[in-house]
């Protein structure tokens, strides 16, 4: 078994599910390892672990009550938070950086926004995260968004092809796709959409549920996510830690794993190495405001009632 | 008894339909109140109507999103139905084409073709035609197991009469072969069509700007779940329609056939 | 002038080992000729027939018909059965078309116009007595008049072979001697070759310019009897002498004490065959 | 000419197969040489069949991966079976029930599945009883449709006789109706075994940690795009073999039929 | 004792307004009676016989059989006909089954062990002259080979009432033969009821106690004879005068020429109809 339905269960502990919002990629780490390092089970809780295919399945799950926790990317809880009034809470940020990037061919750079109107952009799926990202963008720099087409080009790799062929002058790709294309020999030229908004980086949630009933279990989980996050920065732990990654990827190699971890490190240490976990609630109204403007949310929310960044405090001061 | 049952027959299913579909609504109800799942996961039947009223309502789901999803389906059946029924009656004719093809025709319809989406969007484009392919990707197969199965159950004798008046190959085709068949056609037919609804409903989801599955994705990813319920409601109503026309084909097509025969016999 | 040659055929439904259906059989029926083929059920006369008009392969031997073979390649096989029809023990109707269109189907096989096609048919029916009933499909028939039509489709095309198997076996007998007259009315007019399987002696002895008669295991030509009757023969022929004296010796023949009884004037026209 | 076609029928497939695979696999690896298409797309067969020989000699891959998808399809399979061949009898012997049931049984079909998947892994879990669910209900119709063509296809003359012998209702179906709806059962089974293995796979894809589908997934988001087609050769084997499996069923469930008989008849 | 009591029945197949197919019959056969029915191809005899077997649903009129209604309920159905055993006029053997197995269904139906079961289609076949072809499935079988399957299979469980459609229809002279003199042994030592349609004026004269004779459009009864000949009766019987008469009346009511040939002595015994 990929590690979620082993023996070593707490004995009278309770037992929380992670579901992932994709697969297993390295961004994960901090989640499996406090898992596999133990540390969900210092705090008394039986860790499993699942995955799924996109952000609405895991979100879903999360208000089936089939999984407690998830880690997903702000914009789309953020426009269903308001839009649908979806009782999730964020309470820990993993990421502090976007991994997504403005991608294009080198000889053909898409230097901004301005420069996809009338053209195509290739996203990853529609409706999900990165084409409202193109409306958000769009938006920040001036453009209608209806003015800048989509075609679903999956992943960046796959886009290239595409942007190759002309059907798109531009995609939305992982730095981690990049460096894959670059290996290949490709060049390429690409901005993170940090340069454009400072959106929140992927963040953890949980519903209102439980967070009003289980206020404890949060900040004790939030707390084994914090020392999974430190464990993963700490290049000296990265042969572990791959390790652990394995168990859920074991596709990949070690290799490979490492030059993703080596992508990912930066995003995790983005706020700097003191910041970790840190939620940043300005960059959320930030984003709020901004998905406003874009048209995306039909009215906005007191942020005080979804992001919990002080939990992070109550979780330290477990640890 | 026969006027009865005749009777009975017809206006049964008024009867029967509204009230079946009356039953599975209230225990949804039921089931949404007394389980407590979250309306988003499964939504009251009464935000599903709602949200249905609203949905059929405006023209641009039925211009856009169930007109594009029709014409892939429609297309891709057409494709498919040509492919399937020639390539049932290839193998079905010929035990050494049966031989040689199948495992190849049996290979395309196992793969999973969401890992194929990059390459058909390559071949065909990010229009309807990457879409109307995989519709007829994934209907093709009934019509081929099926027509295969019709003419290999072709009775020796009508083959033996068939090369008894000196039939040409062509003529035993058209006139001896193809009209047994046309029950096995048809009855794969019946498959064919919601497989080629879901094929083209899988491959908006894949990708492209309009079509209900597009929509429904939309939706999704939106957590507007009601709303999706209502799309779903109506892809399924789409999809059955799409299956009545076909069955309702057999009373033309195949008039002497037993399974339309209205039989007069005494009830067993 | 031979039309159909049959020469020691065998024909074994299995892999070899298994006993044969037919043993070897040797038939030679000359142009024109009425054959009538008489035998107790089972002993191989469908499977005969069959085989004749390609619709068996046989195991052993060769056949021809008109000269053209039929048991080598399939283009020779079908240019010698073109002009070949058979009427089938079991009816092998096609049940989606109404009588008149079954009926019609060789002549629309053979690419005749529709009216002309429709006109034929619609005759053939009449002559099995069946014009009330061309718009019937065959669940909508009885068993006798599936037949009928069965027969009217191999008429109609006007086939210069004609192999017939038990064709008036369901037919009460007033249909049955109608049918008998007609048949040898066409036969008369157009002299075909007729090879008629029957269980009635007395249709063989009266239908037939010969008869021959096989037994089973392996199924094997044991007698072949000319008939010598005058023609036309009419109802009235079964009362003489003659007509008793050959339903007799070929009573005989089926019942197996072939030996004594063939002592038939014809000089090369009766044979005798061992088992 | 019998001797010769069973000795051509038994051997020829083993050229012609491997011949035709060549020519396949020499099209393929033209295609991505001509074409220039980016290995992240479309790899050349050279690169997939190495990755293939890594797969196929990891332990890991059969025991977990296969392993659990052929307990899902296989499960999947009994159940969708049980549930087709049941609804289909029931439609085809009765007409009222055929029009009762059948509109729903066509809603169940036709319904996007995918949507639902939270549902499904509410009631069933995220284990392995949520995959057999999907696969269940995604193979069932073309059971039930086939069965249902089936029995309504009994000759009259096979009924009046089970009427005439004075047979109860579970003799008539026993030893009357199923033998020669059997047929056409499994015409359908080649169908569901093929739906069955998609649906585990698909439901695979949408959460859970083993199976091919997951493992396929895996991949995907690695960008091993090799390794990725190297399993979708191995699932689409893996269909292959399920497939043969059930179509040799039909030599020993139906001999007599027609559509299995070895007939030493000319060739027409 | 009555055992079949066919009242003013009419039949049509279709939509009232379309022509009947039997008119109004009346037929009662006591019990024990052989009776055999006569009639040209198409009058109407497998749909009465098919509907005093309970496979066709009147459409006027009501049939008992042994006091109970065929016309009625669907459960009393059943109980009428569970003692009636159907030979068909085509065989309806399943393809599945071998001889032995085909035979021994309605025996398996009614829950017979299967070694007694087995012993029992064995004797059948036996009977048939089929033992043989105990294994051999149906498509293995000549035409001749699968009626007698049929007959072993309606014999097999020795119903009270035999409703027989053409059952000899297919067989050869000497087979005909010999079953017709089975079927009066079986016939005499168990006086069964039996209705037995066929197509031969002589096998209906040599069986039958009495002979209903059908005409068509509608389907209706023209004359109805009592066959006054001593049981159990030879080959012989058939050259004696009587047996002659008999047959000479019968073709005569086949024919049309109704009412003066049926000046029988009997007295209640011939009726006449008239359409
Ligand atoms: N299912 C049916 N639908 C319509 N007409 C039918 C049907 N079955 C029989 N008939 C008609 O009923 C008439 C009587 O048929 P039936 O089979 O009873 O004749 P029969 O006396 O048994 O003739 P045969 O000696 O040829 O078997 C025929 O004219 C036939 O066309
Ligand atoms: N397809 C087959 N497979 C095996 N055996 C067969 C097959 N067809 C016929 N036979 C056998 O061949 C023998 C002759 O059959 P055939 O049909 O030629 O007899 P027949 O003389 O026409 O008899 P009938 O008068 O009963 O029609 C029979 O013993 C039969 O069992
Ligand atoms: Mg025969
Ligand atoms: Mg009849």
């Amino acid at each position: 078994a990929c590690g979620s339905d082993d023996a070593e269960t707490v004995k009278g502990g309770v037992t929380r599910t992670y579901q992932s919002a994709l697969g297993w990629l390295v961004g994960n780490s901090p989640e499996i390892i406090a898992k596999e390092a133990g540390y969900l089970a210092e705090y008394g809780i039986n860790g499993k672990l699942v995955s799924s295919t996109g952000t609405a399945q895991a979100l879903q799950g999360l208000l089936a009550k089939s999984s407690e926790y998830s880690r997903i990317q702000p914009l789309s809880s953020m426009i269903t938070i308001a839009n649908e009034d979806a009782p999730f809470v964020v309470f820990g940020t993993s990421v502090q950086a976007s991994a997504f990037e403005m991608q294009s061919l080198a000889e053909k750079p898409v230097k901004s926004m301005k420069d996809l109107e009338g053209k195509s952009v290739g996203i990853i799926s529609a409706g999900g995260t990165t084409d409202q990202m193109v409306d958000l963008m769009a938006v920040r720099q001036g453009v209608k968004p209806k003015d800048i087409n989509r075609k679903v080009t999956g992943l960046g790799t796959a886009a290239h092809q595409f942007a190759l062929k002309g059907d798109v002058v531009a995609w939305i790709g992982s730095a981690t796709e990049r460096t894959a294309l670059e290996e290949a020999g490709h060049k390429i030229h690409a901005w993170s959409f940090d340069s454009v908004i400072k959106v929140p980086g992927d963040s953890f949630v949980t519903t209102r549920d439980e967070l009003d009933k289980n206020r404890d279990v949060v900040v004790k989980v939030l707390a084994a996510y914090y020392r999974g996050l430190e464990f993963v920065v700490d290049p000296k732990n990265d042969k572990q830690t791959i390790e652990y990654f394995r168990t859920y990827n074991r596709e990949i190699t070690v290799d490979m794993a490492q030059a993703q971890l080596d992508v990912a490190r930066p995003l995790f240490l983005a706020a700097g190495r003191n910041n970790i976990m840190k939620t940043d609630v300005t960059q959320w109204d930030t984003m709020q405001d901004a998905l406003a403007q874009a048209g995306l949310i039909e009215k906005t929310v007191d942020l005080s009632t979804v992001v919990y960044a002080d939990l992070l405090d109550e979780a330290l001061a477990l640890i | 008894m026969k006027r009865t049952s005749t009777f009975v027959d017809r206006w049964l299913v008024f009867v029967t339909t509204p009230l079946l579909a009356l039953v599975i609504i209230g225990g949804w109800e039921a089931y949404v109140r007394l389980s407590g799942v979250s309306h988003f996961v499964l939504p009251g039947p009464g935000d599903v109507f709602a949200a249905l009223k609203t949905q059929i309502t405006d023209p641009y789901v039925w211009t856009e999103h169930v007109w594009t999803t029709f014409v892939e389906t429609v297309f891709g059946l057409l494709i498919g139905a040509a492919i399937g029924i020639a390539s049932g009656f290839a193998i079905g004719k010929s035990r050494i084409l049966d031989l040689v093809l199948r495992p190849f025709l049996v290979l395309i319809q196992v793969t999973p073709k969401v890992a194929l989406a990059p390459l058909f969007v390559l071949w065909f484009g990010f229009g309807e035609s990457s879409k109307i392919a995989l519709a007829a990707l994934v209907c093709f197969f009934p019509l081929m197991v099926n027509t295969a199965f019709g003419i290999q159950s072709l009775p020796q004798g009508h083959g033996d009469m068939a090369t008894s008046i000196g039939a040409g190959r062509w003529f035993r085709f058209a006139r001896v072969e193809l009209p047994h068949t046309m029950a096995y056609i048809l009855a794969g037919l019946e498959q064919a069509v919601v497989l080629a609804t879901i094929g083209a409903i899988v491959g908006e989801y894949l990708g492209g700007d309009k079509g209900l599955g597009r929509y429904a994705l939309n939706l999704q990813s939106n957590l507007q779940i009601d709303l999706l319920f209502g799309a779903i409601v109506l892809m399924a109503v789409y999809g059955l329609v799409l299956y009545v026309a076909t069955t309702s084909l057999k009373k033309v097509l195949i008039p002497w056939h037993e399974s339309v025969r209205l039989t007069s016999r005494p009830s067993k | 002038m031979t039309s159909i040659a049959v020469r020691s055929v065998t024909k074994r439904f299995g892999p070899s080992g298994t006993p044969p259906v037919l043993g070897s059989i040797d038939l030679e029926i000359g142009a024109g000729q009425f054959v009538a083929l008489l035998g107790s059920s089972g002993c191989g006369k469908t499977t005969l027939l069959r085989t004749i008009g390609g619709l068996e392969t046989a195991s052993g031997g060769t056949i021809t018909v008109d000269g053209r073979s039929v048991t080598g390649g399939a283009s020779e096989r079908r240019k010698a059965l073109a002009d070949v029809g058979f009427v089938f023990q079991e009816h092998n109707l096609l049940p989606w078309r109404t009588a008149l269109e079954n009926v019609a189907l060789p002549l629309q096989s053979r690419k005749v116009a529709k009216a002309t096609r429709t006109a034929k048919a619609g005759e053939m029916l009449e002559l099995v007595g069946l014009s009330h009933a061309a718009d019937k499909l065959p669940h909508e028939m009885s068993g006798g008049m599936r037949q009928r039509v069965a027969i009217a489709r191999a008429l109609a095309y006007d086939p210069g072979v004609l192999l017939m198997d038990e064709p008036f076996g369901a037919l009460d007998a007033q249909t049955r001697d109608n049918l008998n007259l007609e048949l040898q009315r066409i036969w008369l007019e157009a002299r075909k070759t007729v090879v008629f399987v029957t269980h009635s002696i007395s249709e063989a002895v009266f239908l037939a310019d010969r008869v021959v008669v096989m037994q089973a295991q392996p199924g094997r030509v044991v007698a072949d009897v000319t008939i010598d009757l005058a023609r036309s023969r009419g109802a009235d022929v079964m009362a003489t002498p003659e007509f008793a004296r050959y339903t007799g010796l070929l009573r005989d023949a089926l019942d197996g004490h072939d030996a004594p009884a063939l002592n038939d004037p014809a000089p090369n026209a009766t044979e005798e065959k061992s088992a």
